[in-house]
């Protein structure tokens, strides 16, 4: 059981934890952020593990994990 | 559920203003987590020079100081003469660290100051608009090199940890990577072990972080994370280069 | 009153910037200031929580005043001619962060290289900024051994009170020479207390930052706006002077340092010719002693200017008489020193 | 009392140390003093030269272009020095390496085999002192006791042969004048 | 009329300086006059007998600079601010050693980091002298792009004319900006021969030296006072600045670069107020157009001297004037731009 | 008879001002006699710095330029960059080159520019008068090390040789010493090299020269020689660190 | 003929490109012009202004604090900016992106649908032009063609289709005010 | 058949020739040059092989060799 939290203001929509997610868990969402980004998303959401290769990459510290 | 992962003690609350993808804020975060690993806190001290982390004094939550550029090496002598007990490190771009800050690096880690120096090369000035490196690749476009960078010319790029890694007193020397999360891994390992080295009185410690610069490469983050590790890294191998014995 | 001790200007410095609790000095060797150096080695080496760095160089070495000051310790370094100059930027740097240390400029003939003998053409740079941007040091210009080590001493109660770099600045000859000075007790002075932004890790309270920009013109303007008031504060108390024979001179010499204490040597010996000479010698060039200099150029009395320099202080001085009386000036440079001889012949031309 | 005197040879003559010594008496003897030294690169070679001034009123200028007194312990000193004596002033030169005559004859000459009287006290460095013991004798500005007093204070008690030589060189200097 | 081009001013300066046959760049990057070094790079590395070198710092770029105009070749260098201090040293030396070469001073606003928005603030620093002893730089003053490229031209003259190095002193407001400009044919000027002092290597000839130095005092006070006689030469030729709208006039502002422009515009606004103001735009900071300004205070009218900075210029002003009519100042830092409207209500303030 | 030895072409008739003993006469004269031997005084032009050797230009026949403490190598790429057919050559004192100057020695070395630096290292700084250099041995009394040198708040005497080594562009690199007649006929030798590393455009050259400065180390000539043996050598081991092929 | 306007909006708006265009088309028709960035490190996101002034006669002050018109591309550009504009002047806004409502009453407000209508061309890079090509058929300071013009100018000959599209845009702006 | 000639004025009496000759030929003078140093003088000159090495150790360059 594990779940990530992301922090859509702080997301700057980089995509780099779409590329770490080994299970491509993550996808870009379709709406805006404040800053004119669209953020990070997770999908499938049951299927993530915790491994937190996604935080591990974020740039701007934007996703929490909690397991 | 417990968080097993989230923002460091040592990080403000204040968003990065890095670009989209920039390593730099990893970066940041590492040393936020290995600051709040070895629970030094509030015992340190970090200076930051111009660069694109001219604003880190906002990111960290710690005592910060900003110097002038490439001089941070000698700032962070004075204050670790100053106040040999508080936990003393710089945060350096590559024009800081390999071009205009040349002498004091060397000289600080000659010395054996005994700071840690957290060297982000990104192989491009970042915060002036993208201007040659003296870490630049070879064939790298700047707005300095427009048609690429030429060794005849402009020589090669200069491999920073190798070359203080002659000095006896650089104590702790090591190359990393952020472009994926092993690499990720492996560059806390080493920025915990410089912070040891200086925890142990042991003397200069250095870790150069191969960074990407997306806005200023051209490149998507996910590209430029691809081309830290096709083109950097095998131009600027991995590892440490100087280990004190009882730290490694 | 105190022993008197024979020591050469240099040395005095550096004694009496440890007696005034400085622990810290990061310098580079260059003639005519190396024996600073040599001596605060040789002492703050032996002593507890204190540090003596040779540094790489003379940037490297204010960047380390730049550090240690952000810690609140007392810092000092020194130099002259090209070494200040490769220091205008930490010193731009300092002025602005607002960090209090001692920054001593002991003046050899320039521009470039030029020679080691004494000058003091390093005024304008001193007083005017030779940084970039809007600053003010506080400039101190002793002029015996004995006024080298009570400014010293008082530059760093300057320093601490305003949170100010301050400049010593002296000609080489006072760095070379000796006299008998006396270390005086002095009495406490209240100064400022310094934890509310020094450096020293946060623990107990939020974290301090020294930083030397703001990106915002808008916060910027205000902060420069606020050094700036601060440099008119200290324009307003901390003026210093010395002004001999005033009353029924006939012509005012300016002077300071070396060529004041000559002056007053051509003063005495003008007394026997019948010649009334007085002297307004600045102690402080910055903030510079505009007052006195206006108040007299009110009574109608001309003025001549000697320095060693091609005519620096002189700008300061026709600026305070505003075109009431005249301002005359006699330069020696490349390291050679105006006379009594040459002096009083200037003298003499004006009467 | 006003005392303003250069002391000039060449670069191992002793002559920055005689300097400080004198003014250091001056010191110990209550007045105003002050040492200038020619300051340069002179450590390769070439003349050295210092002024002191000793008062009894405040010194002001430092710098002297006419002394009273000159001590020259070489020729090129001499030549450079000669024509800044004040009238009526005073010439100590060391004839042992100082061959041609003075051509002031306004001022009181002295000359001092100092050298030659330094050898035969086994060490050639002493002729500085032998040249200053007639200086004093002949100025009265100091006491000899007074010199004696500032060399035991400046010089290392572990020196005390030096001390007793430099000691005996300077009554040496004095005798002469006898 | 040639073509005209749209160009930033940064862009400007660089072509100006290559049709004036500079072949010879070295610089370092800083905001805001980064342009100029893309764009010596972009054409100098594709031009034969040429080289553009961008330098580990501020400090090797002026000494390349000093390498590089002993051989008599025409070279520049560029920065801004903290940049500008650190190449004090080197200027001071380029200035004792006699080498004609061209620095470019972008302001940004300072002291220290500051910002990177346009300021004055450097004028001591150029016209009195950042760095160490009696010099003097040519600082020129363009306000528009036109003029940045007319200016950079006549710069590299004057620089050859006088053996002197000039300062282009400009804030980053005209780096930065565009305007349409046209590169004129200019008359072929009469330059002296470099011929007698270059180094080239000394193949049928005896060897040159070029020393910035001379340990005896006696000839270096005669190589400074030649120095000083070439800066009164320049003072007595040079003076070049832009006096409009004085006959009638109630008030003159004296301003340069970005400001003096904002100050015409007030001019145009208030004579819509039926109010008359006037305008000396010094081209040449140094040397300074004294006799217009004390001419002009002679006809008794009042100065409002307004600047990027917190009053430099101001005090050349008083100088000139010498008391004689009033010289107000208004002033904003921090990378504030004074506005048309501030400064026309200041103008009202002083009517 | 002929005259087997005397005075070079490439030297005046001024006399040196060093101090008896001093080496820096005989670094003076290989030069000279390289630059006899190579033909290139007519196209050669020496950049001598602050230091013993400031009057240098007063003893080379040859067209030269005084340059700022540590500026010598910046000042001389400001040179070859104007005027490629030159030889151009530097003449630095260890503070020049292993203090003030690290950064512009560095990168000189790294850009390759085409020059060739003479590198006196004399363990101290002698035109001051006797202050610590990078380079003083550990232990070593100076006026600003009066305790003698501290490896643990001063550091290691830096070996500038080695650490430009690891530079691609640093083409040619040796060190040699002058304290007796074989070595300074070795020494002459690697001078030749390095000129000629520079007359056939391969790039950057240096001989780091260890000299007596029998002044400052308060000994005779003959005692300042022996300890350049007994004591320098050890430390800065003699020999060629880089060579170019062709030159070799 | 004098026209100040201020065009602002985002890093990636294409801002700066606009107010080139302007100036080097005003340059075209043989108008004085300045082209006037707020610079700064804008690279690192927040918001981006260029002042462009196109006059018959010699341009003054290039700093321009009351604008006669502006184009801004986002909100808080609007907030911005705003309140300076001259009474009786122009505002663009891009209504795709700003949704509250102006408050000024004493201008005149023209809302630009600029995204969307780049979106229906294909290429969301050209909202620029599409407001571009209704700020200059209102405000009549350059001809269409002459921007054209510019663009096959400035655009390297190379990018035709990126030329083309530029021109299609700006036809829809101008279309937009029929 | 070789001989040194030295130039005495340029002699500084650092008597590194002293120690460098393997033939023990040069001492010091009794007398002083004009700068006041003992110069180096060569004896027994007829055992003079023009090996040079005096010469190549001179910091003054006051040697000159003949063969
Ligand atoms: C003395 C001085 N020179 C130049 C600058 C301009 N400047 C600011 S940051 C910088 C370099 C930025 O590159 P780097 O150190 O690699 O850091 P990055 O921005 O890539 O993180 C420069 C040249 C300055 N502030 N001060
Ligand atoms: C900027 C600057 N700093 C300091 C000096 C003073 N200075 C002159 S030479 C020198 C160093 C001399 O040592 P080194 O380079 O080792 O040469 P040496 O005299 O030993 O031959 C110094 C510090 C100077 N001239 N300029
Ligand atoms: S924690 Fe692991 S599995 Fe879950 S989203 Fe992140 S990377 Fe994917
Ligand atoms: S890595 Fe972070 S900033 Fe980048 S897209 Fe993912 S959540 Fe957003
Ligand atoms: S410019 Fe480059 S280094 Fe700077 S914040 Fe952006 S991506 Fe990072
Ligand atoms: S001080 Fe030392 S290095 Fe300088 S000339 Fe004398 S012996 Fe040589």
């Amino acid at each position: 059981m594990a779940k990530i939290v992301i922090d859509e203001e702080r997301c700057k929509g980089c995509e780099l934890c779409l590329a770490a997610c080994p299970k491509h868990l993550i996808i870009m969402a379709e709406h805006f952020n404040e800053k004119g980004y669209h953020p990070a998303q997770q999908i499938n959401s049951e299927e993530c593990n915790g491994c937190a290769f996604c935080a591990l990459t974020c740039p701007d510290v934007a996703i929490e994990v909690f397991k | 559920m417990k968080k097993v992962f989230g923002r460091p003690e040592a990080l403000t609350d204040v968003p990065f203003t890095y670009c989209p993808g920039c390593h730099h804020g990893i970066a940041n975060r590492l040393i936020a987590e290995v600051i709040d690993e070895l629970g030094i806190r509030e015992k340190t001290i970090g200076v930051c020079p111009v660069g694109c982390s001219v604003y880190a004094y906002l990111f960290f939550k710690c005592d910060m100081l900003g110097a002038s550029h490439g001089r941070a090496p000698a700032a962070a002598t004075g204050i670790k003469r100053a106040r040999p007990n508080s936990v003393v490190f710089t945060y350096q771009g590559d024009g800081d660290v390999a071009a205009i800050g040349t002498a004091e690096i060397v000289h600080a880690a000659n010395r054996g100051e005994n700071i840690t120096a957290i060297f982000i090369n990104n192989a491009i000035y970042g915060m002036t608009g993208g201007q040659m490196a003296p870490t630049t690749l070879i064939g790298q476009v700047t707005q300095t090199s427009p048609y690429g960078r030429d060794e005849k010319t402009m020589g090669y790029p200069i491999k920073m940890a190798e070359m203080l890694s002659t000095l006896k007193r650089a104590t702790y020397i090591s190359r990393v990577a952020l472009n994926k999360t092993a690499n990720i891994v492996k560059a806390k390992k080493s920025i915990k072990k410089a912070f040891q080295t200086q925890l142990e009185g042991k003397g200069f410690s250095l870790v150069e972080i191969l960074s990407a610069c997306p806005t200023n490469w051209g490149l998507s983050p996910v590209e430029a994370s691809k081309w830290v590790e096709e083109k950097m890294i095998p131009y600027y191998p991995l590892g440490e280069f100087r280990v004190p014995e009882e730290v490694e | 009153m105190g022993e008197k001790i024979l020591m050469k200007g240099n040395e005095a410095i550096g004694e009496s910037a440890i007696r005034a609790g400085c622990r810290f000095f990061f310098g580079y060797p260059i003639t005519p200031q190396s024996e600073l150096i040599a001596y605060m080695a040789k002492k703050l080496l032996k002593m507890e929580d204190a540090a003596f760095v040779q540094s790489e160089s003379e940037i490297a070495a204010i960047n380390m005043v730049y550090g240690a000051a952000s810690t609140g310790a007392r810092v000092m370094t020194s130099s002259s001619g090209p070494g200040i100059s490769l220091k205008q930027e930490g010193i731009s740097y300092l002025s602005v962060a607002e960090l209090p240390c001692v920054v001593v400029n002991i003046m050899r003939s320039g521009p470039g290289l030029g020679n080691i003998q004494p000058a003091q053409g390093d005024y304008f740079q001193a007083t005017k900024g030779g940084g970039h941007g809007d600053y003010r040091l506080i400039v101190l210009a002793p002029s015996s051994i004995q006024e080298l080590v009570d400014l010293t001493s008082e530059a760093f109660d300057l320093a601490d009170k305003y949170r100010n770099p301050v400049m010593i600045l002296a000609d080489g000859l006072l760095g070379q020479m000796m006299e008998a000075v006396e270390f005086k007790e002095k009495p406490k002075v209240e100064l400022p207390d310094k934890k509310g932004w020094t450096l020293t890790g946060c623990e107990g309270r939020e974290p301090h930052c020294i930083i030397p920009f703001d990106l915002d013109p808008v916060a910027f303007e205000k902060w420069t706006n606020n050094l700036g008031e601060k440099y008119i504060k200290i324009k307003e108390k901390e003026v210093r002077y010395e002004a001999i024979n005033m009353e029924d001179a006939e012509l005012i010499i300016v002077a300071y340092g070396t060529v004041a204490r000559i002056a007053k040597t051509v003063i005495n010996n003008a007394k026997k010719e019948g010649i009334n000479i007085g002297l307004i010698r600045p102690i402080t060039l910055f903030p510079f002693p505009e007052e006195i200099i206006a108040s007299t150029a009110e009574k109608a009395k001309n003025f001549l200017v000697v320095e060693m320099s091609q005519g620096q202080m002189v700008e300061d001085v026709r600026l305070a008489v505003e075109g009431k009386t005249e301002v005359h000036f006699y330069g020696r440079t490349g390291g050679m020193i105006p006379s009594q001889e040459e002096i009083l012949r200037e003298v003499k031309r004006y009467l | 009392m006003l005392e303003e005197i250069i002391i000039a040879g060449f670069g191992g003559q002793g002559i920055m140390l005689l300097g400080r010594l004198l003014a250091y008496a001056g010191m110990l003897e209550e007045k105003n003093v002050a040492w200038m030294p020619s300051y340069g690169p002179e450590m390769r070679g070439g003349t050295a030269n210092c002024t002191v001034i000793i008062s009894t009123e405040e010194i002001a200028s430092p710098v002297v272009s006419y002394p009273r007194s000159i001590i020259v312990m070489n020729q090129p000193s001499l030549d450079k020095f000669e024509p800044q004596v004040k009238k009526e002033g005073l010439i100590l030169l060391n004839d042992s390496l100082i061959k041609r005559k003075v051509n002031r004859d306004d001022v009181t000459i002295i000359r001092v085999p100092a050298n030659d009287i330094a050898d035969q006290l086994g060490n050639s460095k002493v002729a500085n002192m032998v040249i200053f013991g007639a200086y004093i004798k002949k100025s009265e500005v100091v006491k000899l006791d007074t010199v004696f007093k500032a060399l035991e204070e400046t010089l290392a008690a572990s020196h005390q042969d030096l001390i007793d030589l430099n000691k005996e060189a300077l009554r040496r200097g004095v005798a002469l004048l006898g």
